[in-house]
């Protein structure tokens, strides 16, 4: 079980190697840097509040360990600047069953998405503008409740 | 005195990410009408509050919890994580 | 697109290296031998139908095109003796957007489950035992219908 | 002539993974009847109809579908694949 925010890239390969030794079922989701629909996204800068993320992280994941049998759990987000195609984002759920293996990686997600302190501007020679939170995420929580 | 923080477009329409206040507001509510009485800059940031979202010592609160003995207070768009 | 079906075994950092270039969401599940309740599981023999598994695959992953809109999508299955704590298969998908990811892979498990002609037998040194399908298996194609 | 072939537990049970047939059964389920009643170990495999698949020239099919012109029949238990 870890959650670890950090400016550097991570390596998806050596995160889940020996994760949930014994599981059954590991189930990754990695989020990447798409461009904007104007293809000219430059840079996107993730700014956080590091005071609360990592203490955000930890509720979400403590919560999906109580609604489902994880044997295995990895939050890891990034913050700083990056380009197109760079990773953002990765969970990890490992169980006995692929169900909440699935499940418990979709609640991170919903979670992560509107629950954790982070905020995404995107930089482009035209300027920069600030990600607006969608109406779909805020609904996909209530799948949860 | 209280830390009051400010991120992503908050911070940049109040134009500093952190600053330490002296007030007797109860609720973040009243919090948030202290600073726009300030200046247009705080009015500005505060104008839209279904837009703002608030964190009182790094936990999540609505706009009407309570300020208390709290030493750090949040202010920020909504989140946009993952 | 890929789907593959071997004997060996496969590297899923290998496999997702480059996967879904320029999608936002990428979801991998693997399937790993896991003991049985005994404790006493010497290999798991994966039996398969040549001539007709990459076909059935590919009817499945041709399916779950039709629904989501993903932009890569691999299956990748073994056969064969495996030892507990070894993987058995993996599935990963890519989109814009993680439902569809989530989604999807989860739909090619479902129906990888029970329509792919794959057939588990559990060795120990008691004897040994065909796996049962099982009705929670059966149940969850129902959600596709 | 058409080529049958078994899978997992069926195929033990009836001794071979494959083999050719002279038949003139017209649908699957005359296939397992006729099957059947050659010998016990036939007729112990296809004892329960319910634990019965069935793939005509790869693709599953029901119980009572045509076999048509088929040039394989193929018989085993639900798939455990994944």
């Amino acid at each position: 079980m870890a959650v670890r925010v950090q400016e550097q890239d991570f390596d998806l390969a050596a995160e889940i190697t020996g994760f949930g030794a014994g599981a059954g079922a590991v189930v990754t989701f990695t989020g990447i840097v798409r461009n904007n629909a104007s293809g000219n996204l430059c840079e996107m800068v993730i700014e956080h509040y590091p005071a609360m993320t990592k203490t955000a992280l930890e509720g979400i994941e403590a919560e999906a360990r109580t609604r489902w049998a994880l044997s295995d759990c990895l939050i890891v987000h990034r913050y700083g600047r990056l380009k197109p195609d760079q990773q953002i984002m990765m969970v990890a759920t490992a169980s006995a069953h692929r169900r909440d293996a699935f499940e418990a990686a979709e609640f991170l997600m919903d979670y992560l998405k509107s629950r954790a302190p982070f905020w995404k501007k995107e930089i482009t020679a035209q300027g920069d503008s600030w990600v607006d939170s969608k109406t779909a995420d805020e609904d996909a929580l209530k799948r949860w409740q | 005195m209280i830390d009051v923080l400010y991120f992503a477009w908050v911070r940049e329409r109040i134009g500093l990410p952190r600053e330490q206040i002296e007030t007797k507001a109860a609720t973040v509510a009243d919090l948030i009408s202290e600073l726009s009485g300030r200046e247009d800059r705080y009015a500005l940031a505060f104008s839209d509050l279904k837009a703002i979202c608030v964190a009182v010592d790094q936990t999540l609160v609505s706009l009407d919890a309570p300020i208390g003995n709290a030493r750090e207070v949040a202010f920020f768009p909504p989140m946009t994580g993952g």
